[in-house]
C-alpha cells in the first residue's frame, strides 16, 4: 500500500521557489532584453504598474468579466446539465454540438463572435460564459446518468418521486463531477477573457499582454502572465479543495 | 546583370499573403530563380523585428514603423527595400458618415497603443481639427479582420483595414463605405520595407543588392501587366476574388504603389515624417533621423545595373 | 433510467443534425448576410471545393501530423513527469504549483516566448501544442499513479515482482489506464486548441493558416468550411480515446 | 385488521418468467433468469431463499418488490396484483444500498422523509431501530466509516424502521461476523415474531437458511426454478436450546445440501457432455 | 528435505506490534492493530484464525508474508528471519486481488511469469491448478466476467500453482456458495494433506474455522491478541462422514461461540461505561 501525500513543509516550496527564480533570472539576464526578462526586471515592472494604477485597473477588468461570465456559467451550466442528464434524449440531441463548439478554439472564432457580440464586455462575457458553460454541463450531465445504478433503485423501492430522486441521489452522486467541472470551466474561463482581452477591444490583463508584446516590453507581458497564472491558481486550487472534500461522495463499490 | 546566389541561405519574414503584398512573394521567386536558397516565413502575430532580434530571421520585408520601434530601442535595423512604397491603409465608415468631420461624437477602431494605424488615424482626425479621445472614441481591436467584424457589426463608426482587406471585405457585400486611403489623406508615407541589421547587410552585399533589383524589377513586372497580376495572385492568395484583385490594382497604380525610381521606391521624407509622427505622439522617446536607417546603396547600384526596366 | 441504445441514441442525432442544418439554412436566407451568417448550401459547397482543390487535405494532414507529435511528447512528458510527482513528495511540493499556472495560463500569451526559445519552425509549433496540453495528461498520470490500485500492487509484490520501476510498470500504469484516457482526452481537445494557436498565432500553415486566410478574405462560408473538420477533428479525438475506454476489459 | 386477512396469501407469484438481453446489439445474447415460478407465501411466514450463486435469487425479490419488470406472469401481494413498489414491501440490498453522501441516521430516515414525515417523529423511529440493530454510536458516522457488516446492518434499520409488513432481504448477514450474524439473526426473528412480519429471505448459508425458515425454497441452478420447497419443522424461539442438534434441522440441512450437490453433480455432468 | 526440517518450526512470530497512522495530518490519530502477537506453526499444520471484524486478522497475515511492515517483533519462517515477500509464501487475498485486465489464465500464471518460467510451461501449471477449482471452461474469461465465488477461486488456483510450502489464505471461501464451499474445502484438505502444506487460513464462519484446523487461533477484538489456541482433535480425512456430529466438533465450535460472544459481550460493556 502506497504512502499518501502528507502535508508539505513550508520549506520545500520556498526552496523550490528559489531555485526557480534563481534560473529564470540567471536566463533571463543572458536574453536580449527585448524578449524576455529576468525576474528583477519583472519586479520592477510590476511596481511601476503598481503605481500607476495599469495593472490594477486591467486585472479589476479581466475580472469582472471573469467571475460575472463563470457565475454565468455554473447558475446556467448545472441546471442545463442536470436536464441533459435526466432527460437523456435530450442530452444526447445537444451532446455533439455542445462537444463540437467546446473543441473548437476560440482563437479562430474571434471575427465571428465581433459580429455576433461586438467587441466590448458582452462580448468578452460570452468568451467565458459559453465555453465554461459546456464545460460544466457535459460534466454535470455525465455525473447525473452516471448515478449509481442501485441506488436509484434503492430510492426507487422506498417510492421517491422524481424530485425526490433528484434531490437525494441524483445531485449528490453527480457533486464530484460537477466540481470536476467546475475545474475545467474555470481553465475555460480565464483562457477565454484573455482571448477577448487580446483579440477584442483590447483592455485588462490580456491587454496588457498584447501592449508588452507590440512595445516590445517583455516584463510588462510577464507581469500580465504572472497575475493570471496566480488567479488561476488559486481558483483551480480552491476548486481542487472543493473536490476532495466530496472525494468520500463516491462511497465505497 | 544576372545574379549568380547559389549557395546562399536566407530566411525572410513576411506577413500573411496578401494581394498588396504580393511583391514580396514574387521578389522570393525571382531570388530563387538566381540560385538562393530562401526559406519564406509567415509571421501572422510577431514582429518581423522581434524575430530578427530573437535570430529566426535574416530579413523582414514588413510594417516601416518596426524599423523605426528597433531603432528607438537600439536596435540597428536598416530598410534598404520595399515592396509597398506608399501607405496601404483604407479608411472605412460605416453608411452615414462620409467624411472624417462627421466622426464627432463617434467610435473608431485602431490596433493597439504603439500601433501603426492608430497613429495615423490620430494624425489624420486632427489634421481635420478633431482631437482624439475628446471628439473621437478610440477603441483599440486586435487586428484587420477583427476590425472589419467590429465595423459590419456596428460597434464603431470608422476604421483603418488594409485595402485589399477593404476591396475584399466590399466585395463580400458589407455594409460600409470607403472614406478614404491614407497615401491620400497623408501622402508621402511609406509603409512596408525590407530591413536587415545594419551588419548583415555589409556581409551580404550580393544578396542585398539583388534583393533590391528584384524589388525593382518585380515593380516593374506589376506596372506594365495587370491582367499577369490578377492571373499570379488568383493563384497564389487564398480567396482572392478577381474583382476585388482587379480594383485593388487599379488603386495601386493610383497611388504609385509600386514605383520604380530608387528615390520613388524608398523614401527618406517619409521615414522622417513618420518619425517625426510617432515622436509627436509619444510612440517614440527619441527624434530620429532617418537618413541613418534609409540606405539607398543597394537599390541605387541595382538601378545601375538596369535593374526595374522590366528587362530581367 | 433505462439505458438508450447506441442506435436509438444515432437516430435521434441524425434527426437533431437534420433540423438543425434546416433552421440554420432557414434563418441564414431570412437573414441575407452572408459575411454574418452563411447559409449551410454555401458552407457545404465551399467545403467541397475545398475538398476538390486538395487545399483541405494538405492542410488537414499538416495540423494532424503537428498534432499527433505534439500530443505524443506531451504524453511522454506528462508521464515522467507525473510519476515524478506521484511518487515524489518532494517532487510534487516542487513542481506542483507552477503546473497548476501553466494550466491556466492561456497558451496564446506564451507565443512570443516560444519564438524565443523555440524558433517558429516545426520544433516551435510543437511546444506551443505541447504546452497546451501536457498538463492534463500530467495530472491524470499523477492521480491515477496515486491511488493505490486496490491491493494490486500487494498481489504483485507477493509474487515475486520488486522494485518500484517493476512495480510501475507491471500494475500502476496499467491500473490507472482510465483515468489516464481521461486525462488524455481533455488533454487532445486542449492539443487542438494549441495547434490553432500554433498554426494562427506563430506561423501560418495547416488548418489554422487556413482559416486565418479566408477570414483575411471576409470569406466566411470558407471559413465555416474551414473551422468544421477543426471542430470535427476535436470531436474525432475525443470520440477516439472513448472507443479505446469502452473496448477496455473493466469492471 | 391482519388477522381478518389471514386467509388471504401475503404474495402469490404465477408463472413468472424473467429474461435478460445482455447487450444492445441486435444480435443480443439472452439470458433466461426465471422460468415458471409459482410460489404462495403465507401472512406472517418466514421463507428462506437458497440456491446457486446465478440461480436467480436477487431477480426474483426484486420482481416481487416491483423494482424490476418481469415478462410473463403476475405478482399478486395481499390479493391485488402490483406493479409499482410501495411501502407494504421494504427491501434490504444485497448490495447494501447506501447512500455516501448520507449518514447514518439519514440513510435511515430516507424513507420516512420521503413520506413526508416530521423530521422529529422520523428520527425517532429511526433511533429505535439503529440502537436494535446496535449501531446507537454510530448515527452520524458517514457510511465509508464503518465496516461491511456495520454496513449492512444499517441497511437492515432502514428497512425495519419504515414499518412494511413485508420484509424482502437479499443476503443481509452475508458480510457480518459470525457472531453479530448470529445476534441479529436472533433479533430478526424476536422482530419478526412479535410484529407477525412476512419475510422473504435470500442467503447462502444452509444453516441460516433452515434456522431462520418455516419454509425454505431451493431454486435450481439457472434458468431459475423452483426446485423444492421443504417445511422447516422446528419450535420457535429457536435460540433458547441449541437447535443446531434437532434432529429436524440435521435432516433438512443434510437434505438440502445433497440437492444442491445434486444440483452441482448435473451441472457437471451437462458441461462434459 | 522437508522431513529433516519438521524440528523447525515453519512459521514463528515473536512478539509482533502494529500500529496504524490514519491520516497525514501531524495529529493523526493512531489505530493499534496488532499488540504483541506470538505463535509458533509447525511445518505441515493448517492453523484458522477467527476473531471477530477489524481485529487484525488481515493485517497479521500480511505480515508475515512481509507485504508490510510492523513496529516491532519478529517474522522467522523456516528458522530464517525474513523482510521481503518470497515464494516459499503464497498468499489468497480476502478481496481477491486478481488483475481486471488479465484473462483468468494470465492472472494464474503471473507469478510463473514473474519468475520466467517457460510459457508452455506457466500454462501447464496454471491449466491443472484452473481445473482442480472447477473452472476449466474459463480459462479465458476475464475476472468481471465471473461471479464472487469463481473469481475467488481464480486466487486459490494462482496461489496453489506457485508451489509455495506456506499458504496463507484470507477467507478464501468467503463469497462461495454453500455447496461449492464444501468442495473447495474438500479439495483444499486434499492437496495439503497430500503435498504437506502448511496453511494459515482465515474465516469468520466458525464450522470452517474447526472443520479445517489442527490448531485454531481465537483472536481477541482490537487491539489484536492472542485469545487462545485451541487444538482440533478430529481423525484426518474429515469428509468422509458427518464430521459436524462428532464430539469434539461439537465441543470446540461451542466454546469458540461462547468465547467469541463474550468479547462481544465484554466490548459492549465496556462501550456502556
Ligand atoms: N441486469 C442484468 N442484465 C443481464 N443479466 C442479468 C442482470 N441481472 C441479473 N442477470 C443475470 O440473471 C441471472 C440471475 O441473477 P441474480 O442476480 O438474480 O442471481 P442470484 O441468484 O441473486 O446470485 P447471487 O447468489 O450471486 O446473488 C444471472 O445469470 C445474471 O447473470
Ligand atoms: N492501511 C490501514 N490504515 C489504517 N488503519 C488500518 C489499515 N489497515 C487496517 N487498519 C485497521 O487495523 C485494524 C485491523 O484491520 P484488519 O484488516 O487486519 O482486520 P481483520 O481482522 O482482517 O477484519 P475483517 O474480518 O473485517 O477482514 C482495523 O481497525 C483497521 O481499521
Ligand atoms: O478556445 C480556446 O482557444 O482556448
Ligand atoms: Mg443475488
Ligand atoms: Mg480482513
Amino acid at each position: 500500500m502506497m504512502k499518501t501525500l502528507s502535508r508539505p513543509s513550508v520549506l520545500l516550496p520556498l526552496l523550490s521557489l528559489v531555485v526557480v527564480f534563481g534560473a529564470w533570472e540567471l536566463v533571463g539576464r543572458s536574453i536580449n532584453p527585448l524578449l524576455f526578462a529576468p525576474p528583477s526586471e519583472v519586479a520592477r515592472q510590476f511596481g511601476e504598474l503598481m503605481r500607476s494604477g495599469e495593472l490594477l485597473d486591467a486585472t479589476k477588468i479581466t475580472v469582472q468579466a471573469l467571475f460575472l461570465g463563470y457565475f454565468l456559467a455554473v447558475i446556467v451550466g448545472i441546471p442545463f446539465g442536470i436536464a441533459m442528464g435526466a432527460l437523456p434524449r435530450f442530452g444526447d440531441i445537444l451532446q455533439p454540438y455542445l462537444y463540437a463548439i467546446f473543441s473548437t478554439p476560440r482563437v479562430v472564432v474571434v471575427p465571428l463572435i465581433v459580429v455576433w457580440f461586438g467587441i466590448g464586455f458582452e462580448a468578452r462575457l460570452f468568451l467565458v460564459f459559453f465555453w465554461s458553460m459546456i464545460a460544466i454541463s457535459v460534466n454535470t450531465a455525465q455525473g447525473v446518468r452516471h448515478a449509481r445504478p442501485d441506488l436509484v433503485e434503492v430510492a426507487h423501492s422506498f417510492q421517491a418521486s422524481r424530485l425526490q430522486m433528484a434531490r437525494h441521489v441524483l445531485i449528490p452522486g453527480a457533486i464530484p463531477f460537477v466540481v470536476s467541472g467546475l475545474r475545467i470551466g474555470a481553465e475555460r474561463a480565464i483562457v477565454g477573457v484573455i482571448i477577448g482581452e487580446m483579440f477584442l477591444q483590447i483592455v485588462g490583463l490580456g491587454g496588457v499582454i498584447t501592449k508588452g508584446s507590440t512595445e516590445l516590453l517583455p516584463a510588462k507581458m510577464l507581469c500580465a502572465v504572472a497575475v493570471i497564472a496566480v488567479l488561476g491558481t488559486i481558483i483551480v486550487t480552491a476548486l481542487d479543495t472543493f473536490e476532495k472534500r466530496f472525494q468520500v461522495w463516491k462511497g465505497p463499490t | 546583370k544576372e545574379f549568380d546566389l547559389s549557395g546562399t541561405e536566407v530566411t525572410i519574414g513576411t506577413a500573411q499573403a496578401q494581394v498588396l503584398n504580393l511583391g514580396t512573394l514574387r521578389m522570393i521567386e525571382m531570388l530563387t530563380e538566381w540560385g538562393a536558397d530562401v526559406t519564406r516565413v509567415e509571421l501572422p502575430n510577431i514582429s518581423g523585428l522581434e524575430a530578427i532580434v530573437a535570430d529566426r530571421i535574416d530579413i523582414a520585408s514588413r510594417s516601416s514603423d518596426e524599423i523605426l520601434a528597433g531603432q528607438s530601442r537600439g536596435v540597428d535595423v536598416v530598410a534598404f527595400a520595399a515592396p509597398i512604397s506608399t501607405m496601404h491603409y483604407a479608411v472605412v465608415s460605416t453608411p452615414g458618415i462620409d467624411s472624417l468631420e462627421d466622426l464627432r461624437g463617434q467610435s473608431i477602431a485602431t490596433s493597439g497603443p504603439g500601433g501603426f494605424n492608430g497613429m495615423l488615424f490620430r494624425y489624420m482626425l486632427t489634421q481635420a481639427g478633431l482631437e482624439p479621445e475628446v471628439d473621437v472614441a478610440i477603441v483599440p481591436v486586435g487586428g484587420s479582420s477583427e476590425r472589419a467584424a467590429a465595423i459590419m457589426a456596428g460597434q464603431v463608426q470608422a476604421t483603418v483595414v488594409f485595402i485589399d482587406n477593404w476591396l475584399a471585405l466590399r466585395e463580400q457585400g458589407a455594409n460600409a463605405q470607403l472614406l478614404g486611403y491614407v497615401a491620400d489623406l497623408v501622402p508621402g508615407l511609406s509603409s512596408r520595407a525590407v530591413f536587415a541589421p545594419r551588419d548583415y547587410l555589409a556581409a551580404n552585399e550580393d544578396l542585398v543588392t539583388a534583393i533590391a533589383c528584384a524589388n525593382l524589377e518585380v515593380n516593374a513586372w506589376i506596372n506594365s501587366n495587370k491582367d499577369d497580376f490578377v492571373a499570379y495572385a488568383m493563384d497564389n492568395v487564398r480567396g482572392a476574388n478577381e474583382d476585388a484583385v482587379s480594383a485593388f490594382y487599379d488603386v495601386a497604380m493610383e497611388i504609385n504603389m509600386f514605383p520604380t525610381a530608387p528615390r520613388e521606391l524608398l523614401d527618406v521624407s517619409g521615414y522622417q515624417a513618420l518619425a517625426d509622427l510617432m515622436y509627436a505622439g509619444g510612440e517614440l522617446d527619441d527624434q530620429l533621423d532617418a537618413s541613418g536607417f534609409v540606405d539607398f546603396t543597394y537599390v541605387d547600384r541595382a538601378a545601375e545595373m538596369g535593374c526595374g526596366t522590366g528587362a530581367m | 433510467m433505462k439505458a438508450r441504445t447506441r442506435k436509438q441514441v444515432r437516430r435521434d442525432q441524425l434527426i437533431g443534425v437534420a433540423v438543425f442544418l434546416v433552421v440554420w439554412e432557414i434563418t441564414a436566407q431570412i437573414i441575407d448576410r452572408s459575411l454574418v451568417l452563411p447559409p449551410v448550401t454555401a458552407i457545404l459547397a465551399a467545403l467541397w471545393d475545398l475538398i476538390l482543390s486538395g487545399e483541405l487535405i494538405v492542410a488537414l494532414s499538416q495540423s494532424i501530423f503537428l498534432l499527433i507529435v505534439g500530443l505524443f511528447v506531451a504524453t511522454v512528458i506528462g508521464f515522467v513527469l507525473g510519476a515524478l510527482i506521484a511518487r515524489s513528495r518532494t517532487a510534487y511540493w516542487m513542481l506542483n504549483p507552477y503546473l497548476s499556472a501553466l494550466f491556466v495560463t492561456p497558451t496564446i500569451a506564451l507565443v512570443p516566448l516560444v519564438l524565443v526559445w523555440f524558433g517558429f519552425g516545426f520544433p516551435g509549433r510543437v511546444i506551443v501544442v505541447v504546452l497546451a496540453a501536457v498538463v492534463p495528461i500530467l495530472f491524470s498520470v499523477a492521480s491515477g499513479l496515486r491511488d493505490s490500485p486496490g491491493d494490486l500492487i500487494d498481489v504483485a509484490r507477493s509474487f515475486g515482482v520488486k522494485g518500484e520501476i517493476a512495480l510501475l510498470f507491471k500494475v500502476r500504469i496499467r491500473a490507472a489506464l482510465p483515468v489516464l484516457l481521461a486525462g488524455l482526452r481533455l488533454a487532445a481537445g486542449r492539443g487542438v486548441v494549441g495547434m490553432a494557436v500554433a498554426e494562427t498565432y506563430l506561423r501560418l500553415g495547416g488548418i489554422g493558416g487556413l482559416i486565418k486566410s479566408y477570414g483575411a478574405m471576409f470569406q466566411t462560408d470558407y471559413v465555416f468550411a474551414s473551422i468544421l473538420p477543426l471542430s470535427l477533428l476535436g470531436i474525432a479525438m475525443v470520440s477516439a480515446i472513448g472507443w479505446v475506454e469502452r473496448r477496455l476489459h473493466w469492471t | 385488521m391482519k388477522d381478518a386477512l389471514l386467509d388471504v396469501p401475503a404474495i402469490e407469484l404465477r408463472g413468472i418468467r424473467k429474461t435478460f438481453t445482455l447487450s444492445e446489439d441486435r444480435d443480443a445474447q439472452k439470458v433466461l433468469a426465471l422460468d415458471g415460478i409459482d410460489l404462495t407465501i403465507r401472512q406472517g411466514e418466514f421463507l428462506t431463499i437458497i440456491g446457486p450463486s446465478g440461480c436467480g435469487k436477487t431477480t426474483l425479490l426484486k420482481i416481487i418488490a416491483s423494482l424490476i419488470s418481469h415478462d410473463e406472469g403476475d405478482v399478486v401481494v395481499e390479493g391485488k396484483p402490483v406493479h409499482e413498489p410501495d411501502i407494504s414491501r421494504a427491501m434490504v440490498f444485497q448490495t447494501f444500498g447506501l447512500f455516501p453522501w448520507k449518514t447514518v441516521i439519514d440513510n435511515v430516515t430516507f424513507p420516512l422523509t420521503v413520506r413526508n414525515f416530521a423530521p422529529a417523529e422520523a428520527r425517532e423511529i429511526a433511533m429505535k431501530h439503529i440502537e436494535q440493530v446496535g449501531l446507537g454510536k454510530f448515527v452520524d458516522a458517514y457510511p465509508h466509516q464503518l465496516s461491511g457488516g456495520m454496513q449492512q446492518r444499517v441497511g437492515l434499520a432502514r428497512a425495519l424502521s419504515t414499518g412494511a409488513d413485508i420484509l424482502l432481504m437479499d443476503e443481509p448477514f452475508g458480510a457480518i461476523d459470525a457472531q453479530t450474524r448470529e445476534l441479529m439473526q436472533e433479533e430478526l426473528m424476536r422482530i419478526c415474531q412479535r410484529e407477525q412480519k412476512t419475510v422473504v429471505f435470500i442467503t447462502h448459508d444452509l444453516d441460516e437458511a433452515v434456522l431462520l425458515a418455516d419454509r425454505v425454497l431451493l431454486m435450481s441452478r439457472g434458468p431459475g426454478r423452483v426446485r423444492e420447497v421443504i417445511d422447516v419443522d422446528l419450535p420457535r424461539p429457536r435460540f433458547d436450546y441449541d437447535v443446531r442438534g434437532h434432529a429436524s434441522f440435521i435432516k433438512v440441512r443434510g437434505h438440502l445440501w445433497h440437492e444442491l450437490r445434486n444440483d452441482l453433480v448435473e451441472q457437471r455432468a451437462e458441461e462434459m457432455s
